[in-house]
């Protein structure tokens, strides 16, 4: 649908470099990078709001780069909404379509239904600068959505709500993408919200693509020391691949892996809520070829789990478990504990200087 | 609080001194002399002119200053800001060294029946000069307080620059234009060194009570000078409450 | 762009075309005219006065406006803001009023000794009157500039308020009172229209501008003006690049 | 060590009222609730920066309301950390030492130590704009520990920073209360971040607070319907308590619960982690009195675990499992699921007005 063909650009003191990105139709696409690494420029470019200085952008297979901003029947949704203050929620709604060759009436028509789906009913009369938060973001959505346009582009749609809001923003988010058949492209720091939202996605950092594919691979097989930090991907230590096995440095530790990479040196990494706990009641994973006993050193609550880290010989682990192991299992720190992760959960990257 | 009280006494004090001063009688008298009224309808007439020709030649430029950054753009910024700190009569010779015949340019004004020493023209080219960075720098704030995003954001919603402008800035800084146009014209009419050098005749309201006061001393310039005073107060107030209104949007 | 153009060319051409306009010889010459350089030095030192006594008065209120909320603040800002509007000759005149024999307050002025009509007593206060709002809006902006809660993290660190101005909020400031003196000094200097009913003697640079305007034609106000507007372009340049570096902490 | 004791204040358009705290020596007291809830104004009062119009703030016993800021011993860490940006990182920490009667040898020796702890030691020359965002907290801490205030006062201290730092500054601060045995009084929105950090806390809503004490009581027994929310509490459903027994209300279920609560009608709440999978090789708590059979019609990721919704009959259930349930249980929707929990974790609690 969207593809940028190695797009580059650069500001003073940063830079964006060969950007090649492909966002397929119905894509719910994440473009995925801690604040400066350049997610938001990107967004921009697509939207045609930045030029960029070499490279391709196409959409649908066709040059996009000359086509003005307000011709590409793609809308920007931003970060704090950008509602025109000086129109009425009504009047913000129906902004764009006279530019569209919608009618009247199916204007108000759309209108409508975009009212009943985002809940609007009410405030269709006020200010913008009456509004809560999360009710400025409906209002974008429905300014963007009355319009039908090809692709929606979400610039840290959740980042500028209240914790209060953000459930119920998540999945309006989520009902849009699946009720309208749209292809969504969103922006965001958060992998939480990434996980629950996209199917596939870029991981940017310093202006540049680390990985990108599936939501699913980048959170379990990130391919650099970077990515593998920033999906959470815990237990990394350095490793050595030896006859298909992996060996940990510093450590007579050998650890089996389902999938055998094919370098020499790089380094492990397992989930920490991979790690299960060996006990009476708690999980009996079927397979468990890597086991370790050890002592819990250190019991941390992190809300609805508790981070726990085990030290058995010269390796630490860190585990998530949930919060209800400490009332039912008597988890502590001092106790001992036998730990095992499936083959399936270690994963092995190469570490990438970016 | 102590300490600021001199500062506030000495801008309140002379004001209010002389506008109850002069007995309502001799107000009222004052209304009748048909010089005073011609020169205070002159005077607010030929600042309009100037505020409204700031309004047409300044709009664009301000929005440049705000929206674009281009080199250079700190020297034109100063050069805007430059009339404040010339000495009034300066500025007069300044323009009326434009005018001369011995220059080219000068020639071609008065080839284009252009007359500067003396004339309407000349008083609201002299207008102009000291009153356009007040009407500038207003409307540039109005500019850089909408915030680009929200043009953006019109865009992408399928508005060219034209319908953006329309519809979304103008919108949000046609009170910071109102309000720009009205300092330059209070600025207008409050200038007299540069003005009485480039036209004594026909006389505006200041020169009227510079006049008044040479020749007659204190006591009979200052009916003229409340009446104009009073004017100025007018435009103030009005200014005071549409700068609120203007920044109503931008909290 | 090129809509911007006639703004800027009204605002350079006649001030290059006058100051290149008299020849070096003509401008040396002025120079050894004691008369002249005593009224430049005379406009520069009771400006200087007057931007200091701006400072010495204008620094509290100016604090109390920034940091304060009180009932009638937007009355003193407006206050503060009136002497841009007031018409120069009627500032002059205003000043003159509080002076006369005929009330309370005129009386105790000249018992005490103070002289306004035609006494540098008068011209600085006159000057001051012009030139206050520069200094305190300029240095209000600054005091805003300071987060307060720079100015209470220091008393959470233990410091008393003097103790937090000293160290915190003047360190942070002080730029924007130069500023406020030189904004204020270089508004004083360029005031003719106030000056000149106050006091034609002492004569300022302005004032001697216009004398030998009207007295010998446009030819022999030229190096004058050329000379004063040196000095305030001087000014001027201090003060942009002065402003650059007072903005410079609060990115 | 200090008390709040019925403080109220009224702002124009809000009001703190009728405030109640103790905070307890070496607490790690956290003051949690909504933006706008009026909690940064309750440090700010604790901190003497707002006069409060009624009530009394004891210290240690005595009377502190009158105390001027600058004499109580306290100290203040802003959300944005407020370092006077024109002296470099060392004479921002040492800025306040002459005031505490701290001599010079005494303070570069305090500098130097923090310095180590607080891994500052190359960056003691800048200035403060030239830090990152963890960086400037970390001076901000020294500023104030160098002092060694009786109480350290928390604004925000994780929500300024990217989510990079978030885990590292999460840990120092932790590591602060623990090795300085300092008493801590921090405000939050996030109660993730409460629940690693704080002992005891406070529920502010609306200039009031909802509920007050162990921070796993807030956590485990919210006792109105909004810390039950703001808590993450899920499956929160109107009950009627009959015979010691928890009747769901438009429903025939009946649900055993160990805490019998003296009212009649209310609310019921289960944490969706405590919601259990009965399956082979999943969770098989011993004593599960509360089982539901029922269909699997939503499964939404959200990042370590799953949000998986359940269909019982008429009622709908929210559980939250790990991830590799989807994997090595199948779990997906329309599949058949056997859920249970036990008494402990089924909470009643009356609804509240605010």
């Amino acid at each position: 649908m969207i593809r940028l063909d190695n797009i580059s650009l650069t500001f003073p003191g940063f830079a964006i470099e060969n950007i090649d990105l492909t966002i397929r139709e119905k894509d719910f696409f994440a473009l995925i990078g801690p604040t400066g690494s350049g997610k938001s420029v990107l967004l921009e470019i697509i939207m045609g709001l930045i030029p960029f200085s070499s490279g391709k952008l196409l959409f649908k297979e066709k040059d996009m780069g000359q086509t003005p901003v307000e011709k590409r029947r793609l809308a920007l949704v931003y970060q704090d909404f950008a509602l025109f203050p000086h129109l009425s929620v009504a009047h913000n709604i129906l902004y764009g379509i006279r530019y569209h060759g919608i009618k009247k009436d199916e204007g108000h028509k759309r209108l409508d239904d975009l009212t009943n789906i985002l809940g609007l009913k009410r405030i269709l009369d006020r200010k913008p600068h009456n509004l809560s938060g999360g009710e400025k973001q409906r209002v974008a959505l429905a300014r963007a959505l009355i319009l039908n346009p090809a692709v929606l582009l979400l610039d840290e749609p959740l980042s500028a709500l209240d914790p209060e809001f953000h459930g119920e923003a998540k999945n309006l988010l989520k009902q849009i993408h699946q009720d309208m058949g749209m292809t969504i492209v969103m922006v965001s720091h958060n992998f939480g919200d990434v996980m629950y939202l996209a199917n596939r996605g870029a991981v940017i950092h310093q202006g540049r693509i680390c990985q990108t594919g599936d939501i699913t691979t980048l959170f379990e097989k990130p391919d650099s020391l970077f990515t593998a930090r920033f999906v959470g991907m815990k237990n990394i230590m350095p490793a050595r691949i030896l006859q298909g096995n992996v060996r940990i440095e510093g450590s007579d530790a050998v650890i089996e892996t389902s999938v055998v990479p094919d370098i020499e040196q790089g380094y492990m990494g397992i989930r920490p809520e991979d790690i299960v706990l060996l006990s009476q009641g708690a999980d009996n994973p079927g397979n468990s070829a890597n086991r370790f006993c050890g002592t819990i050193t250190r019991v941390a609550s992190q809300g609805m789990f508790v981070e726990v880290r085990v030290e058995s010989g010269s390796l630490n682990f860190e585990a998530a478990w949930p919060r209800r192991y400490l009332r039912d299992l008597q988890i502590a720190p001092g106790r001992e504990a036998t730990i095992a992760f499936s083959p399936q959960s270690v994963h092995i990257f190469q570490h990438q200087p970016y | 609080m102590v300490f600021s009280l001199p500062v506030i006494l000495l801008l309140t004090v002379p004001l209010i001194k002389m506008t109850t001063g002069p007995s309502l009688a001799m107000l009222w008298e004052t209304l009748g002399d048909k010089d005073v009224l011609l020169a205070i309808a002159r005077s607010l007439g030929l600042s309009l002119t100037a505020g409204l020709l700031a309004f047409a030649f300044g709009t664009p430029l301000s929005y440049l200053l705000a929206r674009k950054d281009f080199p250079g753009k700190k020297i034109i910024e100063g050069i805007i800001d430059l009339p404040v700190m010339i000495p009034h009569p300066v500025v007069g010779i300044a323009i009326l060294s434009l005018a001369g015949r011995t220059h080219a340019f000068g020639r071609f004004l008065s080839g284009m029946g252009i007359e500067i020493m003396g004339t309407r023209t000349g008083i609201v080219t002299v207008l102009i000069f000291v009153g356009i960075p007040f009407y500038v720098n207003t409307v540039k704030a109005g500019f850089e307080s909408v915030p680009v995003r929200l043009e953006y954001a019109s865009r992408t919603l399928g508005a060219g620059t034209f319908e953006t402008f329309r519809r979304v800035t103008l919108p949000l800084t046609w009170r910071h234009m109102v309000l720009g146009i009205i300092m330059c014209t209070a600025r207008a009419i409050s200038e007299f060194g540069a003005v009485v050098i480039v036209a004594y005749h026909p006389m505006t309201a200041p020169v009227m009570i510079y006049e008044r006061f040479t020749a007659y001393g204190l006591k009979y310039s200052q009916p003229v000078a409340v009446w104009l005073i009073l004017l100025s107060l007018a435009l103030f107030i009005v200014l005071r409450m549409m700068s609120r209104s203007a920044v109503q949007y931008h909290r």
